[in-house]
């Protein structure tokens, strides 16, 4: 299966809009860098957030999400969090990385 | 594991240049190995050492330098993103009549073929870009 | 070419502008709200009418508590609080682009006058110059 | 270190990998198609097994009658011509990108198989190496 | 008046929809770049589009449209053409440009 | 009228430095006076002589040091963008120490206060960026 990683975020550009379209069901996405303002709580975005997870597993990068000030506990339910290790594994234990700029 | 990275932006700019070296400094950590960064578009940025960024913040060149020397890392700037951008060694300078080269320690000046060459040998080919 | 009459600050020109600079990137994915902010401080020296919109993912970069450790980067957060030392008092952010966000007066680190996009609209037309980061 | 082996071309490693080149952005505006390009043109006497995805758009860079004189800069769009001669056979251009441009295969410089989004999802899935430009 | 340019494809990136927000009726918007294609008939957004042309003079930069191959018979009705000479002029009839990245 | 351009991106990889380019010479065509041309973000890049695009293309760094002579342009390169990405006359190589500079004709490095300079002074000030 791919790894998808999205860098961009949600409300200016259309990078994870075309992943969530792309990605095949059961399909792991991490959200990296200015994308990791998908996995937040409250957004105009939620709802469609929370349907993909139905599809997907969802990662953010904790690095990312602490330099922008965005706490763990408003996290959309079912996010999980890695750190950079954790992003190395997620590249191991995928066949290959298809990254969403 | 054999990982292969690839850098599509400068220093700075934007922080894919950071989070390809978070990434690969995590990755040495766990034990993998790193067969190559190739540095692509903008990316050819990252190896010039004229950078001179405010006391309070990271040098990204340096870090690159330092980690390759640590780790033999292989870093590679592609020569013909390279060329329209001004990154250049001393055999770039003299074959293009330049007065001056500004290649960081470390990096070396190669091309597309090397790419290529990472996707081939490496397990996985991470590109980091924007 | 006047290289030296605003070298260091101050006015001798006498002509004072509007310059708003209109904020719309989030911060760390990009240097330009950094780069951006350090206009604002230089530029507070050169005695102009000064304003700053935080529009679209502008306003993420008011978000409080940023923590840049893990990443190796600066956290320059800090120096929106210290703008009203450089007199740069005219904050404002656009209320769709917080609530768009789930961000409330609460989330951010200094505190703003928040618009209407129309207000917004109006407060825009009355510049002379408007600088992007 | 591997400085010598793939230099030239060919495929000393007898390794053959599927690379697909996942093109998302319009020409022009950034270098990145055509640097993109200048990849898979290189890469292709590397005797791997290769195609191209234009998706978003990407589907712009086929668009016919590209002519750039009056901005100076080079246009490259002749090149995805010449692909074929370099064995790069394989493009595929998603649907849903074309029609949300008013695109259709008469609009294109080059033909290509288009492919349901569903379609090519299974195609990347079955890649072993996948560059965006 | 403000002078608005945009030159950010309207498919990528939300930097027209933004100006579209924040640009005062009756205000002038020059695409520029890969914002060109926002001018075109027979895309997605082509309704969004002529539904603000009621509100706006909406100009698009020519050797921008001819380098991208669009031909002018296709643009949607009302959009003014001018070349590098017009954007000058235009900058100069205007106070102040905005530009939307 | 008196114009002032302001230029964010490096050559080749955004239009928007081609654009800056294309924009200045059409104001200077219609007789229009350029106040200065102030580079900042990636834009310092265009301020390089180690570049050597291909023979096909357009040579963007020579193009603006040819404008500048033809047409006494001042074109200004941030001080502080220009360390981070090192672009660097002889006296910032000097300050620094640098064995080399890098910074083409016709540019020269100051601070942040030339762009403020340039809102104030010109009658339009008018970005290119991404």
């Amino acid at each position: 299966m791919l790894l998808h990683t999205v860098n961009k975020s949600p409300f200016e550009k259309g990078s994870l809009d075309t992943c969530l379209r792309l990605a095949k069901q059961g399909s792991t996405i991490l959200l990296i860098e200015d994308a990791v303002y998908a996995a937040m709580q409250g957004t105009v975005i939620e709802s469609k957030i929370s349907e993909a997870m139905k599809r997907y597993s969802v990662y953010a990068l904790q690095s990312d999400l602490k330099a922008r000030g965005l706490d763990e506990d408003r996290l959309l339910n079912g996010i999980k969090v890695v750190d950079y290790g954790g992003f190395v594994d997620l590249v191991a234990e995928h066949d290959t990385v298809q990254s969403w700029f | 594991m054999k990982f292969g990275i690839v850098v599509n932006e400068g220093p700075y700019t934007h922080q894919a240049a950071d989070t390809a070296y978070q990434f690969t400094k995590a990755a040495l950590e766990k034990g993998h190995e790193i067969v190559r960064v190739f540095f692509y578009h903008d990316g050819v940025n990252n190896g010039t050492r004229l950078t001179t960024p405010p006391q309070d913040e990271r040098n990204i060149v340096k870090r690159w330098s330092e980690l390759a020397q640590q780790h033999k890392l292989d870093l590679v700037v592609c020569v013909a993103a390279a060329q329209r951008r001004g990154i250049v060694d001393r055999d770039e300078a003299k074959r293009h009549g330049k007065d001056a080269d500004n290649i960081a320690a470390g990096f070396r000046i190669s091309g597309l073929g090397q790419l290529i060459e990472a996707g081939v040998l490496a397990d996985r080919l991470v590109a980091f870009g924007d | 070419m006047a290289d030296e009459t605003m070298e260091e600050g101050g006015n001798p020109t006498g002509v004072v502008k509007k310059f708003m600079y209109v904020n719309r990137r989030a911060p760390y994915g990009t240097v330009y709200p950094l780069e951006g902010l350090e206009v604002v401080l230089i530029g507070a020296a050169f005695e102009q009418d000064v304003s700053m919109a935080f529009v679209d993912d502008g306003v993420y970069q008011l978000k409080k508590g940023q923590d840049t450790a893990e990443t190796g980067m600066k956290n320059f957060s800090p120096a929106y609080r210290a703008l009203e030392m450089y007199d740069v008092e005219k904050l404002y952010a656009e209320k769709e682009s917080l609530e768009a966000r789930g961000l409330t007066q609460d989330d951010l680190l200094v505190s703003v006058e928040v618009l209407s996009t129309a207000e917004l609209t109006e407060l825009m037309e009355q510049q002379d110059v408007i600088l992007n980061y």
